[in-house]
């Protein structure tokens, strides 16, 4: 075990990842010598050459047409977008192209080896441009993996399986948390499974369901209720797509009452698909609403970020209305 | 700092007009199949000669009877290349069976030439259950990992920087193979294009583009599509080597191919070559050029021909008469007939593979959602014939 | 009054809008002499000249991009993109620039005078690349407006009240019904309005939810239940975002039960928003879970087109299910 | 049919590589500020060339202090564009001061010249109620309507299609004004500037692409963005005017930008100008620039300051002088930092302005939205400090 942060887990995550398989190729934006703007892939290209880790030209859409060629040809390649905000220019050879190359080609070709990396999220003062939380965009693509993970330890063992997943994968890494967040990690190589939502505390009252950096304030949220007597399950989704219905499932069952939250706008994030497949499996068994806790339908503000935050008192306060509906 | 510039200075106020940068075109036959005086002529032996007549005629044969099919209503959509197949043939002669081929959509030249059979055709017009691509995708879009070529994909540019991928794949992988990746000049205008080029050249890529100019996206003649001398010229923006050919003349295309792949394996920088020809037929079955340009224009590039052309050359040659060539179309026409008669006939795949291929292995959803569809098709079995008989059997 | 098919409609809409706005310009891939491949720009080119309605080159992100800098600059561009398939490439520029170009700017610049046009979905042996509904992919993405028409009458009124809206729209033409929907069209100029739902057909035992061409299957569907004495509501959303939650809450508040059906998958569609803020603001009223019918969760496939379609004979059992649950 | 290409013909298979398009870089004063023999110089009058050098001071002057204040935590981010002067002032000079500019993030030069006040710049670094853009974007997002200068966007590249569209409708308005966007060698790679310029070229549009190319992109030096001789070769693949500057030469820029505006709002057709610089600074106060570049490269940038070659200029004129010039920096100096203290007391805006402008007007449901958020803001004053005491006076 070792102390790490979230980035020196991705980091590490990479490295483990490159040693093992020579067929592993990470590249973006200032990833080479410089090593990222958030440094994530500092040293692999002293270690790996420039060969396997390198510059890119800055060319969002090409990033991503370049690996899906790449992972059509047999390599692995980990291509980082600098910032989740910027994926946009890439979102056909995602959408269009990744997702559905095994499918139309019946699995003739694929590009399963593919892996997206980029940071998401707010909380750093970084207005609507370097605070977007876009995993529901890609949600309705049937042929994509979403992963995001919430502390270091998750972090690198998500991401070893990411790489390793015969499927594309894009990996939404919490830029708020890059630095904050710092666990034991242990050092050899694991992975932590795709499409696996974890009961990372149990609890009977209600059900309270989030990813990534959103996962810190549902633990204050919980501290506050569990002060009021209320019994709080968390769950971390971890994946987004392919979700793991069975687990939210049964432990709304169990509880009754379910509230999940994302820092995305309310409006066609993906807590709504959640909430319409939760009522739909236990209508009967609950006792309050689907209560969510989420993002404004504005643009991420900057000088308003703390009051459009969806922080741990306003879930507190659903949590409130849920038990007392 | 290296900018990347040279370090020439000017004091006079000067600009540089676009219209100043003009390439040649490279034509090594005239259309009566004889060499101009002087022209470098590709290293070609006969039997290589033969094999790309013969795909060349296949390829033409193919297009008439499939068009011919989809106007009976016996398949729902065709795409043909009449007119380009100097280009779509020549290039893939010149190249190593192994190196792979990313086309858009006209290029079934190519694959032809690689063997792919005309029963493999059939299967993927027709949708039926031998479709290597299991009925998913509209016909054209052809595929074949064992033959190298990448399955076609409707939106377009998008293989071209899959491309400089997949050769940078290659490079890495340092068997002396390349990537080929062929579009039309309309596709051209698309970012991906500019990524493409870009990138190969930054990162030293052994990748061919072959653009198509026919002179039409759909009914947008090239002088809407851009304004400056056709598509060669931007290669140079990017430091790449170019080339422009005559798109009619196989020889043409076949040496400049042969050059281009030279320099792209053995140097690993990227060629681009721009392939000067005509769509002589409509877009697509759905297309009636009429609405767009004159029956004038048509007829004159239709005496281009080239496969004309080089029918007399091989003649020139003493490699082929025209006994041999009446009889060559006479035989072709009768297998496409034939196969076609039998891949119609075949059912298409089953229910199951509805869900297959969306990962390497279904998730949970998505097989619950193929039961309760199963269950929904039992209780409607009349309404979803193509099915309803074989469900049990996927 | 006009028989009109659905393509004519819109034919029609624009015509009055160039007519009316000497502003209004037309363009996209094959708009210009062709007017476009569908048609839906015929003649307007003859009419108003080349400046205001021209072919563009191949180029969806430029074609967007270019239209937002004319509706910047105080014109009213309607860009089309000639497949919704094709409309990702134009990503970045709809939800990263067009959306948030107003609220940045402090409403100093905006690009309100933008409409996209462009066909979508299925049932006309397209493949996955002619048969997308991705409405559901800008519905997360405050600053957008998304409308969808169900017939001719509709096209005209909203196409027209679109163009005149003050703010980005993107208008989803259901081409499966492009000349199979015909219908009484008024000749004169008339908007329908936006933001605002359509109760189609009153009911009682439950409502039915969709927009565009599915509202067909909704139709026969109807009829079928009918025969067994199930009385609908059939509501025809008709804009997607900003959507008229009212008046859906008002229809399930009555009938207690809510059938949504698009024909994009069903993970991460906008059913999944609908019902979960139904479900929130409904809870006390809901006989039966809202059931949602979808397209699977697969790119758009071709020989199994029929099989799945969620076709008016899957609306018919689930609606069987909701009464009988 | 039109292919857009001439008809030369060649018959020898020869490729023309793409380093044999070399432009050359169109200079006027040495750093000394005298001119070079021969050179064009352009017609400048002593209040103009006052009023530019003038902006530049005030340029420095402004990025040497809001860096100092981001390092003291007064302020979260900056971009500085030290060396980049003479470009970003030197263009809009050159301009009708109606003609719109769409940039990139590092032309403060061209706001100050057009006048954009001490007081506009610090209230959007300090994202106050003053600030254009109501507090929603980061430092350095200027706009201004009234100074017809686009508000900057975040996303690169975008601005450039957008710019093309702009002078579209400019175009048929027919007012005689003309757009100039303005974009880094590194955004040039981004589709969105392939778009921009091809359909520029074929639309004919009076649109100024102004890249400046000062040798990276945050870490990336160029020549790992790009592999040709800049970005200047690839105006002429779209069949556009072009010329290439020495971006450090105030009176180059405007020379050239001068005759570019002529050409565009003349003849309506767009023009490629790539003026050649260095970013002395780093990418931003986030970045550190001594983990990608040598000091020695620095210095060596450093010794070709634009600010020295253009006082020096003026020197030669006699329109100004040392102590004219060091009482100038003492002035600007003063002047923003008393502008600063001023803006960076002000509040915020007030928390309705969350929902204003996401459209025209607020959506019902962004209404309700507010009034929770409201309500719970009661709830806990104390966490929301910014507005708390402010609730009821949007
Ligand atoms: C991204 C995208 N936009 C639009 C289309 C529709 N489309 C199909 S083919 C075509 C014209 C292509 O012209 P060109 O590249 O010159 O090839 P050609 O048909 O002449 O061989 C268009 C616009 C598409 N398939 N993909
Ligand atoms: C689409 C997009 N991708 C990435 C970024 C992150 N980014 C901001 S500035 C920058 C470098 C830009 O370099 P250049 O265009 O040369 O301008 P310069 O900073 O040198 O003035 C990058 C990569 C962005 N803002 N937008
Ligand atoms: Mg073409
Ligand atoms: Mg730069």
């Amino acid at each position: 075990m070792a102390k790490m942060n979230l980035l020196q887990a991705v980091n590490n995550a990479l490295d483990i990842a490159m040693a093992q398989n020579s067929k592993v190729i990470c590249f973006g934006e200032d990833v080479g010598g410089f090593g990222g703007v958030f440094r994530a892939t500092s040293h692999l290209q002293e270690k790996y050459g420039r060969d396997r880790c390198f510059n890119t030209p800055l060319v969002e859409q090409g990033i991503i047409g370049f690996a899906n060629g790449l992972a059509s040809q047999g390599s692995v390649p980990v291509a980082e977008i600098q910032f989740a905000d910027y994926i946009f220019p890439a979102f056909d050879q995602i959408v269009n192209e990744a997702a559905k190359f095994r499918y139309r080609s019946g699995n003739l070709f694929d590009v399963g080896g593919l892996t997206i990396r980029t940071p998401y999220g707010g909380g750093i003062a970084g207005g609507h441009y370097h605070s977007q939380s876009p995993e529901a965009y890609f949600a309705q693509t049937p042929g994509l993996k979403v992963v995001v993970p919430r502390n270091p330890h998750q972090a690198k063992g998500l991401l070893l399986a990411s790489i390793r997943d015969p499927n594309p994968v894009i990996f939404f890494e919490p830029k708020r948390i890059y630095r904050a967040s710092v666990g034991e990690v242990p050092e050899e190589d694991y992975e932590l499974p795709l499409s696996s939502a974890e009961v990372v505390k149990e609890g009977s009252d209600i059900t309270l369901l989030a990813w990534g950096a959103q996962m810190e304030y549902l633990d204050m949220a919980d501290q506050l209720a569990e002060k009021d007597g209320i019994s709080c399950e968390l769950i971390d989704l971890r994946t987004i797509v392919p979700w793991d219905i069975e687990t939210v499932v049964a432990s709304v069952k169990k509880t009754g009452r379910l509230l999940i939250t994302h820092e995305a706008p309310v409006t066609g994030g993906f807590a709504g698909e959640i909430s319409a497949t939760i009522q739909e499996r236990c209508f009967l068994h609950l006792e309050s609403p689907i209560a969510r806790v989420a993002g404004m339908d504005t643009p991420y503000p900057l000088a308003l970020e703390k009051e459009y935050i969806p922080d741990h008192l306003k879930i507190y306060e659903a949590i409130k209305r849920s038990i007392h509906f | 700092m290296k900018t990347g510039t040279k370090d020439r200075v000017v004091h006079k106020l000067n600009f540089i007009r676009g219209d100043e940068l003009q390439i040649p075109t490279y034509k090594v036959l005239k259309q009566d199949g004889s060499p101009y005086k002087g022209a470098t002529l590709p290293d070609l032996e006969q039997s290589t000669a033969l094999r790309i007549y013969k795909a060349m005629v296949r390829t033409r044969v193919l297009d008439e009877r499939m068009l011919a099919a989809q106007r009976q209503g016996r398949l729902s959509f065709y795409m043909q290349s009449t007119g380009e197949e100097a280009t779509t043939v020549g290039f893939a002669a010149a190249l190593d069976d192994e190196d792979m081929i990313m086309a858009q959509y006209r290029e079934q030249g190519a694959l032809v030439y690689r063997g792919f059979t005309l029963d493999e055709f059939m299967n993927q017009l027709f949708s039926n259950e031998r479709d290597y691509g299991k009925g998913r995708q509209m016909p054209i879009h052809y595929g074949s990992s064992k033959l190298h070529y990448m399955t076609i994909s409707s939106p377009l540019a998008t293989q071209i920087p899959q491309a400089t991928g997949y050769a940078y794949g290659q490079k890495l992988a340092g068997e002396g193979k390349c990537t080929v990746t062929v579009f039309g000049e309309g596709a051209a205008s698309e970012g991906d294009f500019h990524a493409a080029l870009n990138m190969a050249s930054v990162l030293k890529v052994p990748v061919i583009f072959l653009c198509r100019n026919n002179g039409y996206a759909i009914s947008t003649p090239s002088n809407e599509q851009f304004a400056a001398d056709g598509i060669a010229p931007r290669a140079l923006g990017y430091g790449m080597h170019t080339i422009r050919v005559d798109g009619n003349d196989t020889l043409a295309v076949y040496a400049a191919t042969v050059e281009a792949r030279r320099i792209a394996v053995e140097q690993n920088e990227p060629v681009l070559i721009e392939s000067m020809s005509y769509r002589l037929a409509a877009h697509s079955s759905s297309d009636d050029p009429s609405g767009y340009r004159s029956k004038k224009e048509e007829e004159a590039w239709a005496s281009k021909d080239p496969l004309l052309r080089m029918k007399q050359w091989l003649f020139l040659q003493k490699w082929w008469t025209e006994e041999e060539d009446s009889k060559l179309f006479d035989a072709e026409r009768r297998e496409v007939l034939a196969t076609l008669k039998e891949a119609e006939k075949r059912p298409i795949c089953k229910l199951d593979e509805l869900i297959t291929d969306v990962y390497d292995t279904p998730p949970t959803l998505l097989v619950e959602q193929l039961d309760q569809l199963k269950a929904h098709i039992r209780l409607y079995p009349d309404a979803y014939p193509k099915t309803s008989g074989d469900l049990d059997h996927g």
